[in-house]
């Protein structure tokens, strides 16, 4: 964990509410882990007080090089979508923990919805690394919405579900094929919360492990403030350090 | 190199900058950013006799230049922390206060009577000012017979350098600072949280489980650098300044205005090497203004 | 295009949006941005039956999301006002509020019968919550006995709407609120700007020439949005809502937590259309959500 | 008077404290007369709440541009600085009143110091259209402070003064023959207060003619905060909307 200050390679919208900013700095990047994230501190706004929590989407450790998905939602992502080439992009990183791999004869299941498909590409890119049977299954409202199919495709298949059929199966990731008959054992997911409780529903009654990655929002993201809790058998645990990402079985969640 | 140290009511500090109650954990969370030992002082999180789990999730609220919280005291009481936290903190080579909470004064003074066997803990802050518990805190704060009775029996017991932690969210802040110093407290520390409270007009849902929460935060610091001002020309005993402050400059407004040292909070949640940042930077503002001594900056307020 | 129309005790405004006291001058400094009579209310720069100089320069320092003044009620008094000021306010088709302010309870009741004579003015808004005067103001908004005394004065002989203003430098600001209640207020207004102080720390001066001055801006919301929703629990009267009001969002939280009407005050110095943005921003608010009328929207707060 | 954006076309430093941008508006720019400010909007920065007063240092109708001459001393005018082209400006604008200019016969000087040099080049513009007889008496720390010599060239005698004597007279503004002993009848002077007052004395003795531009801090810089005031034979008067040029007859300046 520490503070550091990267330059902005480039920014680039990949979609109407979606871009990716390519960001380097200027000495050998830490270990990163798939499912850890950032605190991304937004100097070019008025509005902006806390940092940012945002997921990697990608490293390049021969570049020193992060790059992130981000999906522009209020003041703070915004202000950053305007980052010009050069800027200075401040960061306390990597922050949180991260997904837990299965065996060698494991077979996953790799969830994201909406921006939670952010984590999914990381913990892809190591699982084909480690040599790990995967899929991702990735839902988007329509196929404009769709984010950057050929940097998942490097690594593994990909089911895409939308809303409105304009690509792949036709509904919400939750009634993909993949998800409800597909042949895994271990479910990683990332999304919108009502999505995740939906996939851990259909885990639990399977009896598949699944690790779910929390966006609690945050004032410090490491730790020492207490306002990122989330209700589990031990109590109110924080979510960026004990989390983001969360067995279902620790969480209290109805489901 | 100016000479940074300062007194505290009997308790020597090596400079005036501490980490404020709540904000910096227990200390061993900043390892990985700054060196503990490198503050003034470390004030460790609101500590209570047992376990407490604090109050549900949202339980913050971002606001312009500031936050609302209402973790509402979450530790894992004293006996966790007398086990577990305090041989790992206590190595550290600065001041380590316990922030001291209670719904009632028999839990104040209990806990008291527990931190006193404690060595290495130099000293106590009674907080009298959390706005985030149905029972105890800011009610003690804020009503004068209430402060006086917990006041006068923590007193009574405690052996260490006593530290009475003020809520902003009252009509006459000196009236509480009085009591404190008539009551023997060694040093007074200001302010806690102005209580707030943020709505989502969205889902038309307060964004705190609490509805209600601390605001903290550069939002505030005109209020506290005039309750320490305040406070500062009623009492002769020690004032420890905190609210917004995020660099030395903030710092230094706050010793002018008569606090002998501060609590930095809010700002270590944006950059987690801030109180150390402000060591070095108050180490520079008094080179390049003149003092030898960090005390010589102590109550500096020129009115003409 | 909702109903925006409310009703502050009596007083029915064509929207809930009012400029707040001290930051719009009198009116007609606003006409090159904004046409006057598209306000639910014009709270004209608070006035005093003599002509008052004000505090010396320096009377502003900015601050974290917001800012600090001491203007200390400059006017030229009620005399000028009703020779030159009122002639041309009067003809703006909406209402007009005068900010009645005093150094003796005689003061204010003076100006208040002066003010009852002129037609068109329809409602006073009694500032007992200045910070920038040395006598009256804020004394009598932070003590009940004397905030007792000046109400009750003021109210038997005032004949037109009484606003009555709060400060929210006080520990409980319902007890307050139920004062100016119970003594006929027929509607209440907060908060008036906490009071705050500035340093600079190159030349270790205060910033401004009181040394305290009242804090406003967005930084003071999260406390204005939590005193709004407590006395909108504790009194039947209408609230009229101030305190860092940006716009359109802001304005509808403070009518979710219960207020009837809002004040916009430093908005409008770095957006002079502010208050006239934020009624058709309202507007949209209350058809994006489904409301009818914009009455349906006050103290709609879910807390579950 | 209105609320307007500007798109800026260009950010050029020109000393190591100063900059001058060059902003464009959609529609013909209004009549803005030398001595009136803007209120700009900092938007790219977490520190700045309140607009920045900032005078107008030239106007050119025929493009509807701006150009403002800005000295870097905090993070406002830092934030400026580090806007790039195609970032849009929004101003409050024109505000204050302006120079009195004198008649046919009159000569004037138009003293300026620091960043007070801003309002003298557009006085300087108007005095030449006007074909009024004047001269230009700026002051500068030293040579590489001076601002864009060539640009107040082109309306008229351009007199210099450095603290070093790297450039013209040695020593302060104040001290400079062309003020001390010059021919002129009018004076008109903006820059550090302590400056502006010695400007002050020395018209006075002489029985001159003086208008003093002040930059008294702003709140809302249209009149409605009284924050700005200045005393004067009648009281405290805004500098925003009956200034920021006075007649040193008028201000209750010890001089
Ligand atoms: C561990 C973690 C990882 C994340 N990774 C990514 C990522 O890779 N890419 C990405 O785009 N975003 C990610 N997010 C979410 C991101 O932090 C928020 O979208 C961002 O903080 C919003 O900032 P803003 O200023 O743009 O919006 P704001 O103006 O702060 O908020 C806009 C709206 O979004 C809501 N909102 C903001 N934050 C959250 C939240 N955490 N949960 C629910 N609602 C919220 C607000 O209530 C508001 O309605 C992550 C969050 C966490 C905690
Ligand atoms: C009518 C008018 C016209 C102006 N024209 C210009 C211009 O053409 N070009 C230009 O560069 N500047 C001009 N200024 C000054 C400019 O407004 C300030 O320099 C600017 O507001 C500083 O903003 P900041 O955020 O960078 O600095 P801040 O961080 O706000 O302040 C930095 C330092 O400068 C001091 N300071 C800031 N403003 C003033 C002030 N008004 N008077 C005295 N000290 C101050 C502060 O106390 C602080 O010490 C003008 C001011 C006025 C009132
Ligand atoms: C998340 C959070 C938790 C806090 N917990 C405590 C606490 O346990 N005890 C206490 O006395 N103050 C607590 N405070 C108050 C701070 O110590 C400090 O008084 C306040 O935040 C103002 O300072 P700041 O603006 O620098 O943060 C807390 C503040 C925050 C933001
Ligand atoms: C420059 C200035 C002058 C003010 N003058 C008055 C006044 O004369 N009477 C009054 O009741 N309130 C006065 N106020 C307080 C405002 O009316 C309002 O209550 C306060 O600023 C909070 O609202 P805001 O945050 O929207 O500005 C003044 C505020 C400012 C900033
Ligand atoms: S965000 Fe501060 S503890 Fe998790
Ligand atoms: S700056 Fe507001 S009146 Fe001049």
């Amino acid at each position: 964990m520490r503070t550091e200050d990267f330059r902005l390679l480039k920014n680039k919208r990949i979609t109407r509410d979606y871009f990716v900013m390519d960001i380097v700095a200027d000495q050998p990047l830490p270990d990163i882990m798939p499912g850890q994230f950032v605190q991304l501190r937004v100097d070019n706004n008025r509005e902006t007080f806390l940092r940012r929590p945002i997921s990697v989407y990608d490293t390049d450790y021969a570049r020193n090089t992060i790059s992130l998905l981000i999906k522009e939602v209020g003041a703070g992502t915004r202000a950053m979508s305007q980052l010009s080439e050069g800027a200075v992009v401040n960061l306390v990183h990597p922050l949180g923990n991260s997904f837990t791999p299965g065996d060698r004869n494991s077979r996953s299941l790799l969830v994201g919805g909406g921006v939670g498909v952010a984590p999914m590409l990381m913990l892809g890119k190591y699982f084909k690394k480690s040599g790990l049977d995967f899929k991702f299954l990735l839902g988007y409202q329509s196929s404009e919405h769709v984010i950057q199919k050929e940097r998942y495709e490097q690594y593994g298949e990909v089911l895409i579900s939308t809303d409105d059929g304009t690509m792949g199966h036709k509904g919400l990731v939750t009634s993909h094929p993949g998800l409800l008959e597909g042949e895994y054992d271990r479910i990683y997911c990332c999304g919108p919360e009502i999505m995740m409780k939906k996939v851990a529903g259909i885990a639990r009654s399977a009896g598949k492990f699944c690790e779910v990655s929390l966006e609690n929002t945050m004032a410090c993201g490491y730790g020492v403030c207490l306002c990122c809790v989330v209700e589990t058998d031990r109590g109110n645990i924080c979510t960026c350090t004990e989390g983001p990402v969360f067995n279902i079985n620790e969480l209290k969640w109805q489901i | 190199m100016a000479d940074l140290s300062v007194d505290i009511g009997g308790l020597k500090l090596k400079n005036p900058v501490m980490t404020a109650s709540g904000t910096c954990g227990f200390g061993p969370e900043m390892e990985p950013f700054i060196d503990p030992s490198d503050l003034g002082a470390l004030v460790v999180k609101g500590t209570t006799l047992k376990n407490r789990d604090g109050n549900p999730y949202p339980r913050m609220a971002e606001t312009p230049s500031g936050m609302l919280n209402s973790v509402g005291l979450q530790n894992k009481g004293i006996d966790y922390f007398k086990e577990f936290t305090y041989p790992r903190i206590k190595k550290y080579n600065t001041s380590v206060i316990i922030n001291v909470n209670g719904s009632t004064v028999e839990d104040y003074v209990e806990l008291t009577e527990i931190i006193n066997d404690l060595d290495g803990i130099d000293a106590i802050e009674l907080n009298i000012s959390c706005p985030n518990v149905k029972m105890g805190g800011m009610v003690f704060g804020t009503h004068l017979p209430a402060a006086e009775k917990v006041i006068k029996a923590v007193r009574k017991v405690c052996k260490k350098s006593m530290m009475v932690k003020l809520s902003p969210n009252v009509t006459s802040i000196t009236d509480f600072a009085k009591l404190a110093e008539a009551e023997g407290a060694d040093s007074i520390s200001l302010i806690n949280t102005l209580l707030g409270m943020a709505v989502d007009a969205k889902t038309r849902k307060p964004v705190l489980s609490t509805v209600t929460g601390g605001l903290s935060g550069p939002a505030i610091k005109p209020v506290a650098l005039r309750m320490v001002w305040q406070v500062a020309a009623a009492v002769k005993i020690p004032v420890i300044g905190i609210g917004g402050i995020m660099n030395a400059t903030d710092a230094a407004e706050f010793m002018i205005a008569g606090a002998t040292a501060v609590q930095v909070g809010t700002a270590m949640f944006i950059e987690p090497t801030a109180a150390v940042d402000i060591v070095k930077g108050l180490d520079k503002y008094l080179d390049d203004y003149g003092f030898d001594k960090a005390t010589d900056l102590i109550s500096t307020l020129d009115k003409q």
